[in-house]
């Protein structure tokens, strides 16, 4: 029975949880405390005692570092307290991220599986496009970022004739596909490369045209790397798409709600979109966890 | 100017394409496809001027081809290693690069995009060659994020997964929380680690410490497991410890997956500290100059940096590249190509 | 109804009341007007997105404005709503600073993004170094808060009066303890929020119009924001769709900026614009070249003549 | 029934001729020649077989015949084309010395492999599956995945993959080394059986002295390092050979002499 | 020397001792049973061989032994220990069916892996090296990576590898399969003297009844699926056994009897 407790993936994670919640709180006392001292000494208060100054400092307005019942609060108080559609709820904006992370992880993936195709079978490609798919990752999104929207905005509201929205959502969708597609074409060159010599002569001598070889070869042996780097991807699609919402105006999403927080200083608010974001990083990365071990079960593999 | 006169030239690369396509029914010489490609980009060059007419544009996609069609038969060439692999491996990401900067000239100032959008690469070449001064500095500051976060993130991520690959309770626990980390988005974390860590560099390497740790752990958790079952058991035969089959086997089997993250790692660490420099930083640096220098207005400045990130990117990544090709030369990905 | 597209410097807060105050309660539609306001933010230059198509007006502050227009993006004032300044150095009760003598050695604040002009033209009437050392200040890059000089990394920060100051009040600093430089009283004021549009569209009669008409509905927005400052950062806040805001922020930030544009009837002061434009020739240097040359028809009052 | 030891004489044009077939592998630490002025005729409706000391380009000579290798000298023709020709024709079926089985298949799966990249119809395909399968003994494996298969089985997998198609010329690389002797023998006669039945051409490689000689029209010896051909022996053996042949006097003086060809090769360079 | 012949009868305590050994794979389709109800006692200095049919559970038996699958019936012990206590004591050799070489090392350094492993003083190694690859005639080859070497190659160089270092017992599955009569009749000439010399106890799996006649002091013949022990052979050969001894009429009387052993089992389910 305590076995079966102490091997249960729940119980680990309780267990290293509760570790970091232990040392988040004890690193809050340090951080917080020059500020506390300030107002303290502002007010003439000496000689406070210490559990009081413990708890004032962890329940600072502004605190440098928030603690952990200051950020669950604020997320409760801003997810469950709150209709999900006002722009009060962070579930809103966690929605209006979503969203455009989808889109771009889509877009990223299949533009990243379609190039890591194109050069494994195309010497020219091979030979002159990847060190520019290379250069291509080098530039600073952000730097790049208010291009997207001043030139991509514009053509999508002005010659596309969309409204401001989707316009937004698609210049956030291609900032976050412009970072997801490079860990996925990089994992997918190595991947499709990775068939032993023999089980691709073994094709070779049925004659078999590159794309049998692909799909009945090639592809399956990728499938791991594919996993790899589409966990990487879907991580930083979700950063493309926060990083997005920057320069796009910041009007709705994660991000904006982050650089409002930042605005007025609300550090509280700036740790709970934060760990908004996480969560959905995490989910995302376990869903695609979930369909590996899928594609896995589906294809027979040996288990570890 | 866009005058009939200038547009000569046009013509003959036309005529001299069209002939081209005689090759089809009797093969010419790489020189004669080679001299096309580059005339053709000359011409493009020679004849650009504002408001260029229709034809032009039909010459620079004829152009475009051409060069194509040059790398093409470069490729093949090396293929079958009748070209040696040495200066033309170089060579054709180059021309690519050449006909990229050429359509970008041609665009630019051709279709008379303003310099504020998006400037020629003249233009920019030029405030290259007049600020080298300030690039170098900018360059020194970032890299000094770039490798220490480095560093730090591959080798917090690669510990992590021998950690976690070592317990099993680590596994169960601290796996699920990583991928918490993964995306902590930079825009969040780096003003808090400014908050933390000040103004200068050690921030920035810090939020590229973050950035690049989970990709490392995800790849080496995955490469860990790459081993072979029998390759396992052999070890397990001479009862090999933990240790020796980390070393002697697992370790080099997963050598293709960790250079994966050490290849990617290696871009976003670039990126991660030229962003992370837009929250906060001393008057120097490539993120600071980017994001100062687009509200002056001096976008080819800009443009000069991301040119100067590109370089440093690349080479940065080369350099690991050639690397891996070095380690995990048995790999089949590197043994076949 | 005619269809403009303003975009602003910053993110949607008081600072632009009068726009949001003049399309919510229906001005610009009585002036026949459709207006589509937006926002902007940290790495949104509107001149950037004026010249790339994207606003038919844009507002801006004078220095960046001119910046622009001396290299090719031909910007015209047409309107000036802000009247006074709202950007000062706000110096901690720990620096030590009482008066400019104390800067040298001192690490200083600043917002760059074309915000930088009006301290380098300080510092250049000043004397110092920016270069950092014994003799001149120490430079940073102050990103969106007051955070560096609450927590101390910073001797002096900017802040705009409605809104990193009030941070600065609100984390329980009191203002007699801080030493607040104003950059008009130390002679080197610039202009901010102001309207600005292409050159070439001004040739057209019709376009002209339509700018009287924004300009006119804009300043009766501003009007009612400063008799109704609670109103207004309803309005506010009901446009924000970060989410992000307090009311009381946004009160104060109306009221203050709503101030600021006290004796506007939006028309720009000649005056006022040449001390911009003598402020920055004076301070012309290479690592700071916001004008080399006095601008030409940089601004304009056929907008505003027709109010 | 076609005459197995006919085949030699008969007039039909070679199915692999190859002449001064040479091929050296480029390696970090210096050249290896693996097969140094190999000439060889093969008519159709052969079943030659290829002995020789480990190492000596067995292997290399049929991947070179299969085009998976470059000669870097001499001439080759397979049914009158290059190699590569053949091979997209899909003239020949091949059993590799390892078995190559796809992991993520199943044994079935890995059968169908060919028929589907072939274009089988479907409807034939489970029928061919089912028999090939028959034939080596493995009905009853259809759904179990490489790795839950024994080292012997692993080889029989693929050999049935090999059989479930149509090809005229087949390429077996030591295809019955991990089995045992009933096995063998029973895959021996199969092996006799479909040759004689459809006049395939066989390439064989083995190193079983008898298996060769009972299974050969023509049995080629090679010698190591440069590989070369070091004897071509015509099997005088009749067309109809019961397995107890293997103790006839003229069984045995084949044997003998593919032994002595064997053991000269031996001490050519590895004198043991 | 020690007389093999002897070792049977010796009253050295068993190295291997199992009773009612049973191991059943689970997998997707249905249970596999690959061992039931095994019985077996080797002694100290003892040569097994071990024979059946393809798939009847002869590697399955091995790994058992070896630590590297657990019996899911009954009890082993390995030099009066668990298996896993005597594989903690790196108390045998394996060579496995398959050459499992590493990729990324040399051929040398693959031979070297398991002297780093137990650590052998550095001194010794390349002693050890030189000689386990001479003795299988893969000399010159030490620089070569696996994939460029041939089938036979690669399984002799993981037979060096077994035979580097100093074991009590050498667990070899079908390590000769892959190997021309001559080489393969010259390294069983080396195995037996290698146990002679050394007193190893050694369990061999292979498919060769001549090879296993020759080669043991025991034959054991398992019948397939479920993998049972069909018959116990004690060899009456003597001692000194020159490779012509496998002409004597002893000998052949031997090899019949495994041949029946091994048609029975295969009677026993698969019919040919
Ligand atoms: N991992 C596994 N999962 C399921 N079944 C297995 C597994 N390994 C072996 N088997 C089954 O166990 C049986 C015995 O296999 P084993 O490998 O021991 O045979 P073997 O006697 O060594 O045969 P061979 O001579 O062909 O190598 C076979 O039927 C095989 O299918
Ligand atoms: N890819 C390669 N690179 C370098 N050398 C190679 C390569 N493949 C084979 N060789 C060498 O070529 C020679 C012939 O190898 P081959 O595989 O043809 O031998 P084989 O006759 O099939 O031997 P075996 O009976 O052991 O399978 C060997 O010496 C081997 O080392
Ligand atoms: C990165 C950054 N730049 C500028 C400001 C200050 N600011 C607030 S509103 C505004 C525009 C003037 O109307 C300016 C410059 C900031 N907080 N953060
Ligand atoms: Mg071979
Ligand atoms: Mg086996």
């Amino acid at each position: 029975m305590g076995q079966a407790l102490t091997r249960s993936t729940p119980f680990a994670i309780g267990v290293v949880l509760a570790v970091l919640v232990l040392v988040w709180y004890a690193a809050a006392i340090p951080m917080n405390a020059p500020w506390q001292q300030g107002v303290y000494g502002r007010a003439g208060a000496v000689d406070v005692p210490f559990t009081q100054f413990v708890g004032d400092v962890w329940n600072q307005d502004k605190p440098i570092l928030p603690t952990p019942h200051q950020v669950v609060r604020e997320i409760w108080n801003t997810t469950a307290l709150v209709p999900p559609h006002m722009p009060r709820s962070l579930l809103f904006h966690a929605w209006i991220t979503l969203s455009a992370t989808l889109a771009g992880f889509g877009i990223g993936t299949v533009l990243g599986i379609g190039l890591a195709v194109l050069i494994v079978h195309n010497r020219a490609t091979n030979r002159s496009l990847m060190p520019w798919i290379i250069a291509s990752q080098t530039i600073p999104i952000l730097a790049l970022a208010p291009l997207i929207v001043v030139i991509g905005f514009n053509i999508f509201t002005g010659q596309l004739g969309l409204p401001p929205d989707p316009a937004r959502f698609l210049s956030k969708a291609i900032i976050s596909a412009y970072l997801s597609f490079f860990p996925v074409a990089v994992g997918m060159v190595k991947g499709l490369r990775a068939p032993e010599q023999i089980q691709l002569d073994l094709l070779a001598t049925y004659s078999a045209s590159p794309a049998q070889t692909f799909w009945r070869l090639r592809w399956p042996s990728a499938l791991p790397y594919l996993f790899a780097s589409m966990k990487v991807g879907v991580a930083a699609s979700l950063v493309g798409a926060v990083v997005g919402e920057l320069p796009t105006g910041a009007v709705a999403g994660l991000g904006a709600r982050l650089l409002a927080g930042s605005y007025y200083g609300q550090t509280i608010q700036i740790w709970s979109a934060l760990f908004v974001a996480s969560i959905l990083a995490a989910l995302l990365v376990l869903a695609v966890t979930l369909t590996e071990r899928l594609v896995n079960r589906r294809l027979g593999a040996r288990p570890a | 100017m866009g005058a009939p006169g200038g547009l000569a030239p046009l013509a003959i690369f036309s005529a001299l394409a069209a002939l081209s396509l005689l090759r089809f029914a009797h093969p010419l010489p790489l020189l004669a496809d080679g001299a096309l490609a580059i005339f053709g980009l000359a011409v493009i060059l020679f004849t650009l001027g504002p408001a260029m007419p229709a034809p032009f544009w039909a010459g620079l996609v004829a152009v475009w081809l051409a060069t194509w069609l040059l790398v093409d038969r470069l490729s093949l060439e090396i293929a079958l290693r009748r070209l040696p692999e040495q200066p033309f491996a170089l060579i054709i990401p180059l021309l690519f690069g050449v006909v990229l900067l050429v359509g970008w000239e041609a665009i630019t100032r051709g279709a008379g995009v303003p310099s504020v959008i998006l400037p020629a690469p003249s233009a920019i070449w030029a405030r290259i060659l007049t600020s080298t001064g300030t690039l170098w500095a900018d360059l020194q500051q970032t890299f000094k994020a770039v490798l220490a976060g480095y560093a730090i993130g591959c080798g917090l991520g690669f510990v992590l997964a021998i950690a976690i690959d070592r317990s099993g309770f680590l596994k169960r626990g601290l796996l699920p929380l990583g991928s918490f980390v993964s995306a902590l988005p930079i825009i969040g974390i780096a003003p808090i680690m400014v908050m933390w860590f000040g103004f200068d560099w050690p921030s920035k390497a810090a939020v590229v410490a973050v950035m690049t740790f989970f990709p490392m752990l995800v790849n080496s958790v995955a490469g860990l497991g790459a081993a072979g079952a029998m390759e396992r058991d052999l070890l397990s035969s001479y009862a090999a410890d933990y240790w020796q089959t980390l070393m002697k086997l697992r370790l080099p089997a997963a050598g293709p997956f960790i250079f994966n993250a050490l290849k990617i790692n290696s871009t976003l660490a670039l990126i991660g500290a030229i962003v992370a420099e837009f929250f906060g930083s001393p008057v120097v640096g490539m993120g600071f100059r980017i994001s100062s220098e687009v509200g002056r207005m001096n976008v080819d400045m800009v443009w000069a940096e991301i040119a100067m990130a590109a370089l440093a990117g690349s080479a940065f990544y080369g350099v690991i590249a050639l690397i891996e090709r070095a380690v995990t030369f048995w790999h089949p990905s590197v043994r076949g190509a | 109804q005619d269809a403009l597209t303003l975009q602003l410097k910053w993110v949607t807060q008081g600072q632009f009341a009068g726009y949001y105050v003049a399309k919510d309660l229906g001005y610009y539609e009585e002036e026949n007007l459709d207006v589509t306001i937006l926002p902007g933010g940290p790495d949104i230059a509107p001149e950037q997105v004026i010249a790339g198509g994207g606003a038919d007006v844009i507002t801006t502050w004078m220095a960046a404005g001119l910046a622009a227009r001396e290299r090719g993006v031909p910007l015209v004032n047409i309107a000036q709503p802000f009247k006074q300044t709202a950007l000062q150095l706000v110096c901690g009760p720990d620096s030590g600073i009482t008066s400019t003598e104390d800067f040298p050695g001192k690490t200083l604040g600043v917002w760059f993004f074309g915000n930088e002009y009006p301290f380098y033209a300080w510092m250049a009437k000043l004397g110092l170094s920016t270069e950092g050392g014994e003799e001149g200040v120490e430079v940073i890059r102050q990103a969106f808060s007051a955070d560096p000089l609450l927590q101390g990394q910073a001797d002096c920060i900017s802040t705009m009066r409605y809104n990193e100051f009030k941070q600065i009040l609100d984390a329980g600093i009191p203002e007699e303890d801080l030493v607040i430089f104003d950059y008009v009283a130390e002679g080197v004021g610039m202009l901010e929020d102001g309207l600005y549009v292409l050159e070439d569209r001004l040739e057209d009669p019709a376009f002209v119009d339509q700018m009287t008409r924004f300009v006119r509905a804009s300043m009766r927005g501003w009007a009612y924001a400063a008799e109704n400052p609670e109103e207004a950062a309803e309005i506010i806040l009901n446009n924000d769709q970060t989410g992000a805001m307090t009311l009381d922020a946004q009160i104060y930030q109306v009221e203050e900026a709503a101030a600021l544009t006290q004796g506007s009837n939006g028309a720009l002061d000649e005056a006022d614009y040449r001390q911009t434009v003598d402020t920055l020739l004076s301070a012309v240097s290479p690592d700071n070249p916001a004008i080399t040359a006095e601008p030409e028809g940089a601004w304009t009052s056929i907008v505003t003549d027709g109010l | 029934m076609k005459s197995p030891a006919e085949a030699p004489g008969s007039s039909a044009a070679p199915v692999i001729a190859a002449q001064g077939l040479g091929l050296t592998f480029g390696t970090g630490d210096g050249d290896v020649v693996a097969l140094s002025n190999v000439d060889l005729t093969v008519k159709k409706g052969e079943f030659v077989s290829f002995i020789g000391p480990s190492g000596c380009g067995k292997t290399t000579l049929l991947r070179v015949i299969a085009d998976l290798e470059r000669p870097t000298a001499g001439t080759i023709s397979v049914n009158g084309q290059t190699p590569e020709g053949a091979r997209r024709n899909r003239a020949y079926g091949y059993v590799f010395q390892a078995p190559a089985l796809y992991p993520w298949r199943t044994i079935e799966k890995n059968v169908a492999l060919p028929l589907e990249i072939m274009g089988y119809p479907r409807a034939e395909r489970a029928g061919r599956i089912a028999r090939a399968l028959a034939l080596v003994n493995l009905t009853g494996f259809e759904k179990k995945h490489p790795w839950q298969l024994s080292g012997g089985m692993q080889q029989r997998a693929s050999i049935a993959r090999a059989l479930a198609f149509d090809a005229d010329i087949l390429l077996m690389d030591e295809p019955f080394g991990a089995l045992d002797e009933i096995v063998r023998d029973h895959l021996n006669a199969e092996l006799l059986r479909l040759w004689a039945s459809t006049g395939k051409t066989i390439c064989f490689v083995t190193h079983s002295i008898p298996e060769a000689v009972y299974l050969s029209t023509t049995i080629v010896v090679m010698s190591p390092r440069p590989g070369r051909v070091t004897d071509i022996i015509r099997s005088t053996l009749p067309a109809e050979r019961p397995l107890d042949i293997r103790e006839s006097p003229e069984f045995l003086e084949i044997a003998a002499r593919v032994r002595d060809g064997l053991r000269a090769g031996h001490s050519y360079e590895e004198a043991l």
